[in-house]
């Protein structure tokens, strides 16, 4: 039972992912007072995407077939640790959270190489950039693990969730909510968004994680992009079911399991509108300044840590 | 009487043929050489006896006397002027006559005064040998007359002679007030008289007389600040010679020290001449260190690595027996590893015709022999295994350690270090690289090769092995030195 | 008959004493020759003195070798020497004369502190000369020091050996023979070392001033 | 077992068969085959021992009075943990030695070869002695022998002038550790009745503090600057390059981890732990370390020196792990001392094997193309696709990616890090915090920097002629390469078996029990102390279903398969050429200006303009460095101190014969004065 629960979790966030993507750029989209392309878009887009031809450099060397494949199978790999609907989960002793963050790294490893496979300059700009960004945000994110760790005494995520819901109290410590800005904007940065990255703009000045990507096409397009929704999916996951864990199911009853979906399609649904309104807000920052929010990130994950020691 | 015989008289009667055989004849070289041998196996034979448990005593007034001590450094004196005879100039059909009579004549009477200095009993006798030394030795600096050969011989002749008059100095009044004690008719300058008479001496008096004994032997054995004129000396010395006064006639000098010492510790107590030996001996590896890392010659830097080893020689006299053991193994592996490197230093300067480190590289590709065994002996120089020096210098921190100096010691490794780095960056310079133009490769005369290449060797097995009857003798050594 | 002794030794010491500040007073070798040449008399007085007074027959011999190889084979081959160079004044010593004086005055000082536990101990009635032969050897070295000829130096060195056997003679009536004789031997060859070097330099540097030779450095 | 000393002998024959064989075989070709087969040979019999001990502790011990009497004697005894090091060590050994076989085919033609032989197999045997020194004279011994031979093996091409000035700083500073070493023993042995390590550890007992913590501080500075931790780090970079590739391979895969043994026999074993900032400073070293090393390997432009650097990084996260286990050790918090001691160890083993195998990578590359500048590399992955794969395979190792050995290793010490808070002090619990956000950050930066040189080299197209024309490898350096590729895979997979035999490697030292494994046997890794659980060997397989399952869907689902080959789009420019590539520099620049601060480039642009209009430019000459400066602050006063005192006393030799009379005649009234002082 366990298994299929766990099975159904991974199915749930591969199918979401797109729409989730599709949701945040309606609601900019109509933020924005444009009518916009309706949520499920991204559905079509990938389904038009596996239809088409593939058209590979003629620089390019098997790795850029490989990764994609590589890509997808650590997102995907990294769903089956999140606790999306239910703790405990059923393949919570296979990685806690400090694998989920290099599985993550894993994806980005081989992106990067894809981007410098075919020798265009874009490309190498996007990897440079991209792991530049990924490397910045590590310390964030290992401290929050630490601050969650902290509190759960475990680094297992379905633990970490069940150790919140015993003590409901302990998710709006100073420590939580310290760790969960920073681990927002740990979001913004680690999924490409503003202002970060522009997900929307194929400005090659602008660009990390489109450029990196522009010599796909077809089906292998296809496969990272849904592998990046996913991580995005999985971020709000995180977001959402480890500091706010209520509604999580704990019995794998349909009712506790129905109950979970309702509360964790609203959670998304509330995370999205905030990205949607912050992208609206603010504007793309320099490059260079990117690391300055990264130490925003950073000085607030360490404040989480001191307080959680502090308020131990 | 027979056993002295054989050591000191086969130098002498060398010295004797060269002067009486006018011209120069090449048969003389080799009647020499063997006559080395006769030596060396003497000095072996010595050795056997003293082990055996005996001191072997000869001579009016117990004129010749030869403990381990002596035996120790009769065998290094013997084995470095066999190698003076079988690489010197007097075998090749080439030599020039003149000069290779003058250096057959002078070398063999150098060995034999050291040979007398180390077997004599008489520390009056001893003085007089050190002092023929800085005489017959000169002699030779300015084999080949040129500005700086001369410059160096009168340094030499002048501050040797000076040194070793305050050494007359020392003795003098150390016999003052032996003879205050005892009967003046009856009293020889006997060392094992001395020894005995120690403990009623005075101290002030004899502490009065080390100083003056310490400076004045020490200007023989290139404790700074008086050893000035020793690399000028060494570097301008045929290689022979400065193989000889490097590898031995320092140790000859630190041998009168020795002596005295003994002599002094048993009068005041250890205290006053370790502390002594210590600020000679820590000046002595300040200054080697510091001037072997801007050093452009290669040989004034194989004399100032003399002088760092003189000095922590030195240091190890003065940490008691273990020291002591340590110090005199040091002595000899540093007498082997000299003496070859300055025969080395020889073949380097007659192939590249300049001492200038700069001018000299590729040596390995030039002189393959030479060269593998100049960086050996380098290696070897700075106490790196599987070398003796290692080892002894091992065992001589130990000591100091196990007595409970650990700041002394900790100085003593830095300036080690300076002088190692310094040592090997020169070394390295000179070994790797692409030879000069004009500069022939191959080796000439590789036979020559095959002494330097033995006592590499032997210091090899000194530094894995140190032989048991070397060992023994090392023990009674230390107990004939004292605390 | 103490007394006599006693006075007859610090007489002769004094009077070696004195010679060598001829070095430092005047400015010509010939005056430094015979100096040194009075200078190994007065010593060989003074051994003999000994040899009479402390009834040690065997310095009678060390006093007539005195006699022949200091006072007057040396002093011969210095003065061949000196013809030879031109060398006849020593110009410029590194000290003037006067400051050479109180230098020379302060080492003799300086003597008397050093050998002050030698006095202090000693029984034998020479004893009073003790620090005048260590007072020779010091002002000895300090003309090694300041003087720049070669053969001043020579001469220094000489005196220095004079003062060495004046505490030898002073302090323990000789050292033994055998040991007085090696020293003798070495004296002699020492200077005709000294002599071959000094031709040496002469021949090299066309100028025995050791000034010259200071091309070896580091 | 009785036979660990034919083991024994077999190790040492074998290098000293393989070192004879170099020195007298008749051909230079037998030359290379004898140095490689004694090498393979003894390296094998060091395997089989170290396994025979490791696994079922059967002790050897060897005494030879004889040798070194004077000295104290040889005393060889192989423990747990001298077994673990010989295995490190042997692990590298035989495939570097298979490799280098090949290899030093390059130096047939000159005089470095039977050197070359002679010393690898002294600088294998010397490595694989050194932890089974038992007494100091044999460990100082072998240390030295250890580099001496890696000096030599450095200075095989000797002909370049920067080859030389390499082992220089080399030897330098091996000799300096050498001595550091030296008194630190001996000064542990000052009040001991032998040298014998046993009687260090009991007479280690009655030190006073001050003197415990004078040795710790020595033997730090000491296996330090043999493990390359920052500061005493500078001659990595400049050796481990200049050495024959298979030979760096062997100093930075294996060498390097010989600093830790020692730290850890010593510190450990010997002292027993000691008080909480020995553990807390070699945290901050590795913390430094790993940091600092990751940083300046990401601006290197030269493939070794890159990998050079990141030894540098490694050492860090292994000095991490050491120094939070020391740490806990002091608080007796034994489950995560052990946890901490056990992740520093599996990461030298892990280390040291994808840094061999990087080294051998770069030594192919070397091979192929000529160089190591990776400016004038790329598109290798077409000429040689298995040095490539086995490459990235080692990148992604060092990356610790999933799942491969370094990310078990670096999740281990993550383990360790964040039991931080049952620190007592929370001011240590915040420590080592930090320490967790520097090392994430560290691994963060490592991917990136393995982008870089994976990338850079491998991918795209080829940015020199020597690149377009590089080809394969010979086959036996394809093997070495591929050996250590699947040691990178098996020790991620398979850590469950092995993890829980290093906790008995550590049990016994300084008074820790022997760890006990909790979780699944050989499925998931969870020790006491962690606080959390991962399964390496699921995760693998998870990692390997999902694209089967995609291509399976691709099938099922009709999805288009059509590839066409065509050109990388340019902007609509035709003919992409290698010059519009990224550069290896360029990739880093972002970072560089992230770390401007610590880098502080220094930039040089110089633009030739048309003589004729300043509008058109004809060349462009940009050149940027980046130089340690805070190497500067620390070794240039040191230089010049030298410097200065080596000018001093050439004033002293001055010349002047007066001046030396002087000298002498001052020597004599000092020494009378002290004399008379102090009576």
């Amino acid at each position: 039972m366990r298994h299929v629960v766990a099975a159904g979790q991974t199915s749930l966030a591969l199918l979401l992912a797109p729409g989730l993507a599709g949701l945040i750029r309606w609601m900019k989209a109509r933020l924005q007072n444009r009518r916009g392309a309706p949520f499920w878009q991204p559905y079509l887009e990938l389904r038009k995407l596996f239809g088409k031809e593939v058209v590979v450099s003629s620089n390019a060397s098997w790795l850029f077939r490989a990764a994609p494949f590589v890509i997808f199978a650590s997102t995907v790999a990294t769903t089956a640790l999140v606790p999306v609907l239910a703790v405990p989960l059923a393949f919570d002793t296979m990685g806690d959270l400090v694998v989920l963050v290099y599985l993550l790294l894993l994806g980005t490893f081989f992106l990067a190489l894809a981007g410098l496979d075919p020798g265009s300059a874009f490309g190498g700009m996007g990897a440079s950039r991209e792991v530049t960004v990924a490397a910045l945000a590590e310390p964030t994110v290992a401290l929050a693990v630490f601050a969650l760790a902290l509190s759960a005494g475990s680094t297992n995520l379905g633990q970490i969730v069940a150790a919140t819901l015993a003590d409901p109290a302990s998710a709006v410590s100073p420590g939580h909510l310290l760790a969960f800005a920073a681990l927002f904007i740990v979001t913004l940065a680690e999924t490409g968004r503003l202002p970060v990255d522009n997900p929307a703009t194929h400005l090659e000045l602008t660009m990390i994680h489109e450029a990196m990507i522009l010599e796909y096409s077809g089906r292998y397009l296809a496969l990272i992009e849904w592998a990046a929704a996913v991580k995005l999916l999985i971020f709000f996951a995180l977001l959402g079911n480890l500091f706010v864990p209520w509604g999580v199911a704990r019995t794998l009853t349909p009712d506790a399991l129905l109950m979970a979906l309702g509360t964790f399609l609203l959670k998304l649904l509330l995370l999205a509108a905030t990205i949607a309104v912050f992208e609206t807000r603010v504007a793309k920052l320099r490059l260079f300044r990117v690391p300055e929010l990264l130490s925003v990130s950073f000085v607030l994950a360490l404040l989480a840590v001191s307080s959680s020691f502090l308020l131990r | 009487m027979g056993i002295f015989g054989f050591l000191l008289g086969p130098p002498l009667l060398a010295a004797s043929l060269a002067l009486v055989t006018v011209p120069y004849r090449r048969a003389i070289g080799w009647v020499n050489a063997a006559l080395s041998l006769i030596s060396l196996a003497a000095a072996g034979a010595l050795g056997a006896q003293v082990l055996a448990g005996k001191v072997v005593v000869a001579g009016w007034q117990d004129l010749l006397r030869a403990d381990a001590l002596s035996a120790l450094l009769a065998a290094c004196v013997s084995v470095v002027t066999v190698l003076a005879a079988w690489l010197g100039p007097g075998l090749g059909p080439h030599d020039e006559p003149r000069r290779t009579r003058r250096f057959q004549i002078f070398i063999n009477l150098f060995a034999f005064t050291m040979l007398f200095a180390v077997t004599t009993n008489n520390v009056g006798l001893m003085w007089v040998a050190i002092e023929a030394t800085t005489i017959t030795s000169a002699m030779l600096i300015a084999l080949d007359v040129t500005k700086a050969s001369v410059e160096a011989s009168w340094k030499y002749v002048l501050l040797g002679s000076v040194g070793i008059a305050l050494a007359f100095a020392g003795t003098v009044l150390a016999y003052f007030d032996f003879v205050g004690l005892a009967d003046p008719q009856g009293a020889v300058l006997n060392w094992t008289v001395l020894r005995a008479a120690a403990p009623a001496l005075h101290p002030e008096v004899v502490e009065l007389a080390f100083v003056f004994i310490l400076v004045g032997y020490g200007t023989k054995a290139g404790l700074a600040p008086m050893h000035t004129w020793l690399p000028d000396a060494h570097a301008e010395a045929p290689a022979p010679l400065s193989a000889m006064m490097s590898g031995v006639l320092l140790a000859v000098a630190l041998y009168a020290i020795v002596r005295w010492k003994a002599v002094v510790s048993a009068a005041v107590g250890p205290t006053f001449p370790n502390r002594l030996l210590v600020i000679l001996g820590l000046l002595s590896l300040t200054i080697a260190a510091f001037s072997l890392v801007m050093q452009r010659n290669y040989k004034r830097m194989l004399a100032y690595s003399s002088i760092e080893h003189m000095g922590l020689m030195c240091v190890g006299l003065a940490l008691g027996p273990a020291g002591t053991m340590a110090a005199m193994l040091h002595l000899m592996n540093h007498t082997l590893a000299k003496a070859t490197m300055f025969f080395l230093a020889g073949r380097v300067l007659y192939r590249y015709q300049t001492a200038d480190i700069a001018r000299v590289s590729g040596l390995l590709q030039a002189m393959p022999g030479t060269g593998w065994l100049f960086l050996a002996g380098a290696l070897a120089l700075v106490g790196l295994p599987p070398f003796g020096l290692f080892i002894s210098e091992f065992a001589l921190l130990r000591a100091g350690f196990a007595i409970g100096r650990p700041w002394l010691m900790g100085i003593v490794l830095a300036l080690l270090t300076v002088a190692c780095v310094g040592f090997v960056a020169h070394a390295n310079r000179m070994l790797y690289g692409t030879p000069p133009a004009g500069v022939a490769s191959g080796e000439e005369a590789s036979w020559r090769l095959v002494p330097l290449a033995l006592c590499m060797g032997v210091l090899v097995v000194l530094g894995l092995i140190v032989p048991p009857p070397v060992a023994s003798l090392l023990v009674q050594i230390a107990e004939i030195v004292g605390p | 008959m103490a007394a006599t002794f006693s006075q007859l030794s610090v007489l002769g010491s004094s009077l070696t004493l004195l010679f060598v500040f001829v070095l430092l007073g005047r400015r010509g070798v010939p005056a430094y020759v015979n100096a040194f040449a009075w200078q190994s008399i007065v010593l060989a007085g003074v051994t003999t003195v000994v040899a009479y007074y402390g009834r040690r027959p065997d310095l009678y011999w060390v006093a007539g070798l005195l006699v022949v190889v200091k006072g007057v084979a040396i002093p011969r081959l210095l003065q061949r020497m000196e013809r030879r160079f031109h060398a006849e004044r020593e110009l410029e010593p590194y000290v003037n004369t006067a400051t050479s004086l109180v230098i020379a005055g302060l080492l003799v000082l300086l003597a008397y502190a050093i050998s002050r536990p030698l006095v202090a101990l000693s029984r034998l009635p020479t004893r009073a000369g003790m620090p005048l032969a260590m007072g020779l050897i010091l002002v000895s070295l300090f003309v090694l020091v300041s003087r720049k000829k070669a053969i001043t130096q020579v001469i220094g060195f000489l005196m220095l050996e004079n003062g060495l056997a004046l505490l030898a003679v002073l302090g323990t009536y000789g050292v033994p023979l055998i040991v007085e004789l090696g020293v003798f031997l070495d004296a002699l060859l020492g200077f005709l070392v000294m002599q071959i070097f000094v031709y040496q330099i002469h021949e090299t540097f066309e100028s025995i001033d050791v000034e010259r030779l200071s091309r070896l450095r580091h | 077992m009785a036979l660990t000393l034919p083991l024994f002998l077999a190790m040492v024959l074998g290098h000293v068969v393989g070192a004879g064989g170099a020195l007298l075989a008749p051909t230079r070709a037998g030359a290379r085959g004898l140095t490689t087969l004694g090498a393979i040979v003894g390296g094998a019999a060091g395997l089989v021992l170290g396994f025979d001990t490791l696994i079922w502790g059967t002790p050897f011990r060897l005494e030879i009075p004889q040798l070194l009497a004077v000295a104290g004697g040889v005393s060889l005894h192989l423990d747990r943990l001298g077994a673990f090091f010989l295995l490190v060590v042997e692990v590298v050994a035989i495939p570097s030695a298979l490799f280098g076989g090949a290899y030093s085919r390059v130096y047939e033609g000159t005089h470095s070869l039977r050197p070359l032989g002679v010393m690898l197999n002294l600088f294998l045997l010397a490595l694989s002695l050194v932890p089974l020194a038992d007494n100091v004279v044999t460990f100082l011994l072998l240390w030295e022998l250890m580099s001496v031979a890696s000096y030599f093996l450095v200075l095989t091409e000797s002909d370049r002038r920067e080859t030389r000035q390499a082992g220089l700083w080399y030897l330098a500073m091996a000799h300096g550790g050498l001595v550091l070493l030296m008194a630190a023993f001996l000064l542990l042995a000052a009040s001991a009745p032998s040298t014998g390590f046993a009687d260090l550890r009991t007479a280690a007992a009655a030190l006073p503090a001050h003197t415990r913590n004078t040795v710790f501080v020595l033997v730090l500075l000491g296996f330090g600057s043999k493990a390359g931790l920052v500061p005493l780090h500078v001659w990595l970079p400049l050796a481990h390059p200049a050495a024959p590739s298979h030979v760096s391979a062997l100093m930075s895969g294996v060498m390097i981890k010989m600093g830790v043994y020692g730290l850890l026999r010593v510190a450990l074993d010997l002292l027993g732990g000691g008080p909480p900032w020995w553990g807390g400073t070699i945290l901050a070293a590795g913390v430094v370390s790993a940091l600092l090393g990751v940083l300046y390997a990401l601006m290197e432009q030269d493939l070794k020196r890159l990998l050079a650097y990141s030894s540098v990084e490694n050492m860090g996260i292994i000095f991490l792990g050491i120094g939070a286990g020391l740490l806990f050790q002091s608080y007796g918090l034994t489950a995560l001392a052990l946890l901490g001691l056990v992740a520093g160890l599996y990461h030298v083993l892990n280390h040291a094997c994808f840094k061999g195998l990087l080294f051998l990578g770069s030594g192919a590359v070397l091979h192929a193309t000529h160089t190591r500048n990776m400016e004038e590399l790329g598109g290798l992955i077409k000429g040689m696709p298995r040095t490539a794969f086995c490459f990235l395979v080692g990148a992604a190792a060092i990356s610790g990616l999933p799942p491969l050995n370094g990310f078990v290793s670096e999740w281990l010490v993550f383990q360790a890090l964040l039991g931080g808070p049952q620190l007592p002090r929370p001011e240590l619990g915040l420590i080592m915090a930090f320490a967790v956000a520097m090392l994430a950050l560290t691994s963060g930066l490592a991917a990136a920097c393995f982008v870089k040189a994976f990338g850079i080299t491998f991918l795209a197209m080829p940015r020199s002629v020597h690149a377009a024309g590089a080809h394969e490898v010979p086959l036996a350096m394809q093997l070495g390469m591929g050996a250590l590729a699947v040691a990178c895979g098996a020790l991620g997979v398979g850590c469950t078996l092995v993890v829980p035999s290093l906790g008995a490697v550590v049990a016994g030292l300084g008074g820790l029990p022997a760890g006990l494994m909790t979780g699944m046997p050989g499925l998931t890794l969870e020790m006491p102390g962690t606080v959390g659980v991962i399964a390496p060997a699921a995760l693998a397989a998870g990692l390997l279903l999902v694209p089967v399952a995609v291509l399976v869907a691709f099938r099922l689902g009709g999805v288009d398969r059509r590839l066409r080959v065509g050109d990388t789009w340019g902007c609509g420019r035709i003919g992409q050429t290698p010059r519009m590539e990224y550069t290896a520099t360029a990739f880093a620049e972002p970072l560089r200006r992230v770390f401007a601060e610590l880098y502080r480039p220094t930039e040089d642009l110089s633009i030739d303009f048309h003589p004729e209009s300043k509008y058109f430019v004809q060349s462009i000459a940009y050149r940027s460095e980046v130089h340690p400066w805070f190497e500067r602050l620390l070794y240039a006063p040191i230089v010049s101190f030298l410097r200065r005192m080596a000018f001093r006393v050439r004033w002293l030799q001055a010349g002047s014969l007066h001046l030396y009379l002087l000298y002498m005649i001052l020597a004599l009234v000092v020494l009378l004065l002290v004399s008379r002082w102090t009576s």
